[in-house]
């Protein structure tokens, strides 16, 4: 793959970015350096805050008037720095083009998405308005966004994620860029629209001979697009390398960590005891759900759902944005009503037919995905401990609300008791999903529903969250709704797999079948779509057709 | 320091309206006719006498009070049966959700001066009066801000979390939600208190104020204005206490936005 | 498509809506004291009870009062007014002309108002100046009761500098000293909502301006100006819009105190007089004006939100 | 005297008198036949309608549609028509005419302004085409003057409707353009009797309802003449050289009292109440120095039937006050004390009449509603006191009958007061022909109003036209024709 003789496109010496906080200056990225090949593709990993995304918006000098810039970035022999924003004007999306994390947000939400590519055309060509709309089409056709007649005149708020992240690339190779940066581009995107997005990348830097800077946290994609590897921590290179070099031995403790933190998916599972016990907490009999639609049609999100939780058991349910996943969760919380079947919780009916009991059970609790958009701001985090139980109290008189009781269940899931009067706003992202877990606990659940607890937060804080949520499973023995879109993280703490699909079940079983012998082809593509940590295998998978 | 140069601001203007009245050695309401039209920085009147020689300062003064207290009053009202309505109509929804705001709706499209107009009629003017037409003008700002905001809070997760853990209803509306619309809902306060003034105010203008002979700010405008090219300042000096009294309430409504953030406050 | 729809139910709403407001009116204005026949007949003449009850029954109001209401609605299906008890003539006439003047002032006040806000809220975010007097200048504005501005205007430009008329209208036959009477109210009405839109449009181009489309502007080489205009200005402009709504609905009620500091026979000092002597069908036809100019202001921005922002026409 | 009428004046020579610009003070609707509404109205009315008699500049009844006019007895009144009288629209007027306007004007459903006048007509015989005889069921001294009320044109059948517009008259000017809520035009009727002694062309009536816009109208030479000058705007209006204030004394203002309770059903409380206010102060206060106070009841100049001594019946002594007070056995006295918000002068007025009353201990509380409320109040006995305002539309003494009569009977007298012992001597002195004789007879009258104070009289008001200097030939008549009598004085101005 890498020839010697490869012309460097962009080469940057001891960059250093300063950010001015108030009136103090904050350090974001230290002596960096990397060069990038022609035709090469260099992914930046590390966690947030590491300065990956900053490294790569001061290339083309968009990190605004608080950063200071230091250093030598040089571009096909021009040296950026001191940005020139004249010089830079020509240059971005002409001969250096990035695409962003969220296409939604990235795309002007007023314009039509065509209109949005015509502009970028004619703002670096001479083309006239009709040969640019002609070329924009060109273009949509170029990165296979479906219909592109119809989508040519539609608002981006009209399309998909992944269609518009095809009409982002689109407009990033529309003056055919000598340096694609792309930051994060698919880590808003669901597994299969990702390895969609990943191939056609990698298909377009084929044909058009460019340089891709890929930054990412997700050792996954790294393993499945880099040629080279640069791992970033605090604003400095922790080591960079081949790809194959860095997976297989990487040299640096953070990167082993790094790499050992990732959940890969782990066909091997059978480890974990299926310790499923006879009686049933949780039974779903063809629950249906339908959200009412902004024009009073009605949007079917569940339908015909049957499942039953028994106790001491961790089901995970795996499925895409949209699959409902999370209104199965919201069901069985009682936060959302049923049109159709039966929900039976502890023997109660709670929902459909037969069905007298408050929707809610007193004991189903919960850990949400935003661990701080689950905490009320306003109270510091004792009080909002104390008036979970108070509140669960009602139904179970035995709860203890002392503050003693409370400091025990803080210490039970590593929070010192000096948090105990903080506000929310006062702790760190790790911190406040440990209080989520702390609240769900303390009312001695029989069921917990856990939606997607650690997909807000790094990789290494995501493991020690999940080691500690499956410790205290295991010893306080509470059933378990685990809904991920994460396979890798289903297969590391779940029993049994439920994997969803448009509102239905498509397939549910033992973690170590579902795995190694999907049934349903969707489960099967979900499964092919996942890159693994491996760039050995990623390189073999994608040289056989799924 | 800055944050609370308008509190204290504030403040000052509170104990003006309440102290004031006591320190100006004149009665704002004895008239004497041969000392009438005193200019301003006489001796004896520091800012002149009106066209019944009543001592301007000492009617500013005493027309402090009056406006701090209608302004406060009207909108403490306007603000409890706003946010009730708000919230009752944001966490019911349902058709209790559709009269209540279609019946802000049409607050609103009733023209304020003629809500004014005729409940002044009615009633008379008053003080009483006054506050009550004010609150009724302003009900409808705090219960859009309460429902807009009841709609965003109800929906966010905490609140989830709060029914999920069976949080009875009252605690919900009270504990969870209220304190997290009430930012919104006190700036809106402090912003009402200004308006209040200009508006109140402004009645008084239009003769639709407070009972006379007691002062009140936008009266003496509009007496004022009457004797405009001989006496200007009659009309001046009440002019500019009206501006900077709402200046300083108008402001206040950052900073208190400010203060009732739980970011902005020191963990005990 | 959908957009006639939503407009026609919008419509329908607002109809009802006025409905609503001409009955609160009209039992409102009943049930305060006061005779129109009284009212207007003790300023002068010596009038005995009976005179005083002919003429309630020739005003047809010795009939009971839900018959007059359904009379009152009636008429005003058939767009009647009535005849103003005070003036004898069509209150739809009186009203009309009145109208002119108050649209006049609503008009071109909100025109330069939301164009000198526009103006001076772009300018803020980009130059110091701007800056300073937006955040200095606009919360001073604000705080000015249009009373006092109209009342320290007419004093200082009109009796101490002599530079334009003190008040009164002139009639638009005479088109130069028709403006040069408007200058001053127009003048009152519009510096507030200059300075509330320039805060809007401040603080909303402050917020779009942190959005992500930006920095793809940016990133793909578009100029400062191109993004500005295209990217930032565009996008601002959408709760300027219900901003402006607001202020513009507002504005007709607000002329009352600028009719009265500047004497113009607008529709607000109609009201104050009618309501003086409670000339009903002057006040109701007023009403009817003034919150169906309101209701249409409100129904308009909703229709021109849905142009300024896609998202908001397809729901 | 009710004396015979001679032709007027000599006439003014035919000539290019211009058009005539006049601010008015009130916007008029169309015009309707019968029912008043307001002084703006009477100006209009007395340019294009015109009665059997009217006022001249000294506020005597000289003959208009009537070439004379006899008071046979002042319960019988007989007319002779001018020859050849016709309205605008070229329809002769006859005694049937006038007949049938009378009737109308007599109709109390029609809410005639002057049907208080009419109430006691008998008959009305036209034993010719040119002869009328009114005669009535009660004798009235004063009934002339009723005809000559701007009111009591002679109006065409067309109008005799109720609300039927009414602006075909057989007065100088007819109307021309009506510009509704803007102003009227009106152009030189060659109808008119009396034609050739109108030297104007026309008179165009511009509306401005606000009082310090007319002046400023006026000082920028928009118009020619404002009614009504504000009394704020005297000084500036007599700082112009080029400009005539024509200021007289007029309507007047007065106190009313609720005589059906405590403490004002008490004549020695009254009578303390008209000693304690300071009328000085209140023509200061409400007026702006420009009226006069009165100590007794008002007069009109230039009418026999006054004595003097009406003028003096109560001085200002706040002693005096509280010693009466005292003497009724009243003590820390609260009563309320009702104005309206409408009208400044009103609350000026009561706000003045507050520190007096306070200075004899008498706590008075504002009530200060808006005009509607404020009549509906006074009229309905709601109050203590009030603050009143009255402009008669007759000259004579007759019309203190009307102030001294309690409500709810009229709305001009104090709540609950039983007049029939004023209305006697009245009554008897409008049957004496001789005014001395007359004069003894309403004094007596008077002479109650002194000891029970059925109303008080507070200050006379000054009444204010102002004009350019080029404006010749006209005159604000005195007194309380101010309001009634001078709108007869511009047909005889002339613009130079």
């Amino acid at each position: 793959m890498s020839d010697a003789a490869r012309e460097t496109v962009l080469s940057v010496r001891d960059l250093s970015i300063d950010f001015l906080a108030g009136r103090t200056r904050k350090s974001i990225v230290r002596t960096l350096s990397f060069d990038i090949a022609q035709r090469e593709t260099l992914a930046i990993v590390g966690e947030s805050g590491s300065g990956k995304s900053v490294t790569a918006l001061s290339l083309l000098g968009l990190l605004g008037p608080r950063a200071t810039v230091s250093g030598e970035i040089d571009f096909l022999g021009r040296n950026l720095l001191p940005y020139d924003f004249h010089h830079l004007t020509k240059l971005r999306g002409n001969e250096v083009s990035i695409i962003f994390q969220e296409p939604m947000s990235a795309l002007n939400p007023v314009y039509k998405v065509g209109q949005q590519l015509t502009d970028v055309i004619r703002n670096h060509t001479q083309l006239s308005v009709d040969q640019a709309r002609e070329h924009a089409m060109e273009l949509l056709r170029k990165v296979r966004l479906p219909t592109p007649k119809t989508k040519f005149a539609q608002y981006p708020f009209e399309l998909s994620g992944g269609q518009l992240q095809r009409v982002m690339i689109a407009m990033a190779i529309a003056c055919r860029p000598r340096l694609l940066i792309a930051d994060e581009p698919t880590t808003a995107l669901d597994v299969t629209v990702q390895a969609q997005i990943l191939d056609l990348l990698r298909e377009l830097q084929s044909e058009m001979g460019m340089s891709i800077l890929f930054i990412t946290h997700d050792f996954g994609v790294v393993a499945d697009i880099a040629d080279r590897v640069l791992v970033m921590r605090n604003g400095e290179k922790v080591e960079s390398g081949t790809a194959v070099d860095l997976f297989t031995d990487p040299k640096e403790d953070y990167t082993r960590e790094l790499l050992s933190a990732v959940p890969s998916l782990d066909r091997r599972v059978g480890n974990r005891a299926v310790q499923t016990g006879t009686d049933t907490v949780l039974q779903f009999r063809s629950v249906g759900v339908t959200f009412a639609g902004r024009r009073g049609d009605g949007i079917r999100a569940l339908d015909g759902i049957d499942l039953s939780i028994h106790r001491g058991e961790v089901v995970a349910l795996v499925g895409e944005s949209g699959s409902g996943k999370s209104t199965v969760g919201n069901v069985a919380a009682g936060l959302v009503r049923i049109d159709g079947g039966q929900v039976v919780l502890d023997g109660t009916v709670r929902q459909g037919n037969g069905a007298d009991a408050s929707r809610h059970s007193p004991g189903v609790s919960m850990v949400f995905q935003d661990a701080n958009a689950s905490l009320n701001p306003r109270m510091r985090i004792g009080a909002t401990l104390r008036a979970a139980l108070k509140w669960a109290r009602r139904s179970k008189p035995e709860l203890e609300t002392s503050d003693e009781y409370i400091k025990r269940i803080m210490a039970e899931v590593g929070l010192g008791a000096d948090l105990f009067n903080r506000f929310p706003h006062e702790l760190s992202g790790g911190q406040k999903q440990r209080v989520g877990i702390a609240r769900a606990l303390s009312v001695k659940p029989s069921l917990v529903v856990a939606d997607e607890p650690t997909s807000a937060l790094d990789v290494s804080v995501q493991k020690t969250v999940l080691d500690l949520f499956g410790k205290l499973q295991r010893e306080h023995g509470f059933a378990c709704i685990f809904i991920t879109h994460d396979l890798s993280l289903a297969s590391n703490i779940s029993s049994r797999v439920v994997v969803m699909y448009r509102g239905r079940i498509v397939e549910q079983g033992p973690t170590r079948r579902i795995l190694t012998a999907p049934s349903d082809p969707y489960t099967r593509a979900l499964l092919d779509s996942i890159p693994q940590p491996d760039p050995v295998l990623q390189r073999a998978r994608r040289t056989q057709p799924a | 320091m800055r944050r609370y140069l308008l509190p204290v601001l504030a403040s000052a203007f509170v104990l003006f309206a309440i102290v004031g009245p006591l320190l100006v050695p004149h009665d704002p309401l004895a008239q004497n006719i041969v000392k009438r039209f005193a200019p301003l920085g006489s001796p004896e009147h520091l800012l002149g006498t009106d066209n019944f020689g009543r001592d301007v300062l000492a009617r500013i003064a005493a027309g402090a009070q009056v406006e701090l207290f209608t302004a406060v009053s009207a909108t403490l009202l306007a603000m409890t049966f706003g946010v009730l309505i708000g919230m009752t109509a944001a966490y019911s929804r349902g058709p209790t959700e559709g009269v209540l705001m279609r019946g802000v709706d049409v607050m609103l499209s009733i023209p304020p001066l003629i809500l004014a107009l005729l409940v002044v009629a009615a009633l008379g003017p008053s003080v009483p009066t006054l506050i009550g037409v004010l609150a009724l003008l302003f009900i409808p700002g705090f219960a859009r801000v309460a429902y807009g905001q009841t709609l965003e809070v109800r929906n966010r997760q905490f609140v989830e979390a709060a029914i999920i853990f069976g949080a009875p209803r009252r605690s919900i509306i009270l504990g969870q939600i209220l304190p997290n619309i009430m930012a919104p809902v006190l700036a809106q306060a402090s912003l009402t208190i200004a308006s209040a003034i200009l508006v109140g105010s402004g009645l008084g203008y239009l003769g639709l104020g407070i009972r006379p002979p007691a002062p009140s700010w936008g009266g003496m405008v509009a007496d004022g204005q009457r004797y405009m090219s001989s006496h200007p300042m009659l009309m001046i000096v009440p002019g500019i206490f009206v501006v900077s009294t709402i200046l300083i309430f108008s402001a206040l409504g950052d900073t208190l936005r400010a203060l009732w953030d739980p970011r902005e406050q020191r963990s005990r | 498509m959908e957009l006639t729809t939503y407009s026609a139910k919008r419509l329908a709403i607002g109809l009802v809506m006025v409905v609503c407001v001409q009955v609160i009116i009209f039992l409102a204005v009943q049930v305060v004291p006061g005779d129109p026949v009284e009212a207007m007949m003790s300023e002068t003449g010596n009038i005995s009870p009976e005179i005083v009850a002919a003429l309630r029954e020739q005003f047809g109001l010795d009939q009971p009062l839900p018959v007059r209401l359904l009379e009152h609605m009636r008429e005003l299906f058939m767009l009647d007014f009535g005849t103003s008890f005070q003036y004898s003539q069509p209150a739809a006439a009186i009203i009309g002309s009145r109208l002119l003047v108050s649209l006049e002032l609503v008009v071109l006040s909100a025109f330069f108002g939301i164009a000198a806000g526009i103006f001076f809220g772009s300018w803020s975010v980009q130059t110091r100046i701007g800056n300073w007097l937006v955040s200095a200048l606009g919360p001073i504005i604000l705080s000015v009761p249009g009373y006092v501005a109209g009342s320290f205007f007419v004093l200082a430009l009109s009796l101490w500098l002599g530079w334009l008329p003190a008040g009164g209208m002139a009639p638009i036959s005479d088109p130069v000293e028709h403006l040069r009477r408007l200058v001053l109210p127009v003048l009152t009405l519009s510096l507030p909502i200059a300075a509330t839109i320039a805060k809007v449009t401040r603080y909303s181009i402050l917020e779009v301006r942190n959005q992500d489309w930006v920095r793809t502007s940016r990133a793909y080489g578009f100029s400062a100006r191109r993004t500005f205009r295209r990217d930032i200005l565009r996008n601002a402009l959408t709760p300027v819009l219900t901003v402006s709504a607001l202020e513009l609905g507002g504005l007709i009620g607000a002329t009352v105190l600028v009719e009265r500091v500047f004497n113009l026979p607008g529709l607000g000092s109609l009201l104050v007089s009618a309501v003086s002597v409670r000339d009903y069908p002057l006040i109701q036809g007023a009403v009817f004006v003034i919150s169906a100019f309101y209701i249409a202001i409100n129904i308009a921005a909703d229709i021109g939100y849905g142009f300024l922002d896609p998202r908001a026409a397809r729901r | 005297m009710l004396s015979l009428g001679a032709r007027v004046g000599p006439a003014i020579a035919q000539g290019a008198g211009g058009t005539l610009v006049f601010g008015l003070s009130a916007n008029v609707g169309n015009l309707v036949y019968g029912p008043s509404r307001g002084a703006a109205q009477f100006i209009v009315n007395q340019q294009i309608h015109r009665g059997l008699v009217k006022f001249d500049e000294n506020g005597t009844i000289v003959p208009a549609l009537a070439e004379s006019f006899e008071a046979v007895d002042p319960s019988n009144y007989r007319f002779t028509l001018r020859d050849g009288l016709s309205f605008h629209d070229g329809s002769p007027i006859d005694s049937a005419t006038v007949k049938a306007s009378l009737e109308y004007l007599a109709d109390k459903s029609t809410g005639a302004a002057i049907y208080s006048a009419l109430s006691t007509l008998a008959s009305i015989e036209t034993p010719d085409a040119k002869t009328v005889v009114v005669k009535l069921s009660k004798p009235n001294a004063s009934f002339l003057d009723y005809m000559a009320d701007p009111n009591a044109g002679i109006a065409p059948a067309a109008a005799l409707a109720p609300g039927a517009a009414n602006w075909i008259g057989a007065g100088p000017f007819k109307l021309q353009a009506n510009d509704s809520g803007v102003g009227l035009t009106l152009v030189k009727a060659d109808t008119y009797y009396d034609k050739d002694s109108v030297a104007l062309e026309g008179v165009r009536f511009i509306f401005y309802p606000d009082s310090s816009a007319r002046t400023n109208a006026l000082l920028a030479g928009d118009v020619d003449m404002i009614d009504f000058v504000g009394w704020e705007d005297f000084e500036r209006v007599e700082a112009d050289s080029n400009l005539v204030l024509d200021a007289v004394p007029g309507p007047f203002v007065y106190t009313m009292f609720n005589v059906e309770k405590a403490p004002f059903d008490n004549p020695k409380v009254r009578q303390a109440i008209a000693h304690a206010i300071n009328r000085d102060n209140v023509v200061a206060a409400a007026f702006y120095g420009h009226g006069e106070p009165l100590y007794g009841v008002p007069m009109s100049p230039g009418n026999g039937r006054f004595d003097p001594k009406m003028g003096d019946l109560w001085e200002y002594s706040p002693e005096k006050a509280r010693a009466l007070l005292k003497e009724a056995g009243v003590d820390g006295l609260k009563v309320s004390l009702l104005t309206s918000s409408t009208y400044s002068f009103f609350r000026d007025m009561a706000l003045s009449m507050q520190a007096d009353l306070k200075e004899v201990g008498i706590e008075a509380e504002l009530d200060a509603p808006d005009w509607a409320t404020y009549t509906a109040s006074k009229n309905g006995g709601k109050y203590d006191l009030a603050v009143a305002g009255g402009a008669p539309s007759v000259t004579g003494p007759v019309y203190l009958q009307a102030y001294s009569i309690g409500g709810p009977a009229s709305s001009f007298g104090s709540y609950g007061y039983d007049a029939s012992e004023i209305v006697a001597h009245i009554q008897a002195g409008e049957a004496i022909t001789d005014d001395a004789a007359a004069r003894t007879e309403y004094m007596k009258a008077v002479e109650v109003i002194r000891d029970e104070v059925p109303f008080l009289p507070v200050a006379q008001r000054s009444q204010a036209f102002a004009y350019k200097n080029t404006v010749k030939g006209f005159k604000n008549v005195s007194g309380f024709l101010s309001i009634t009598g001078t709108g007869y004085m511009i047909e005889k101005a002339k613009v130079e």
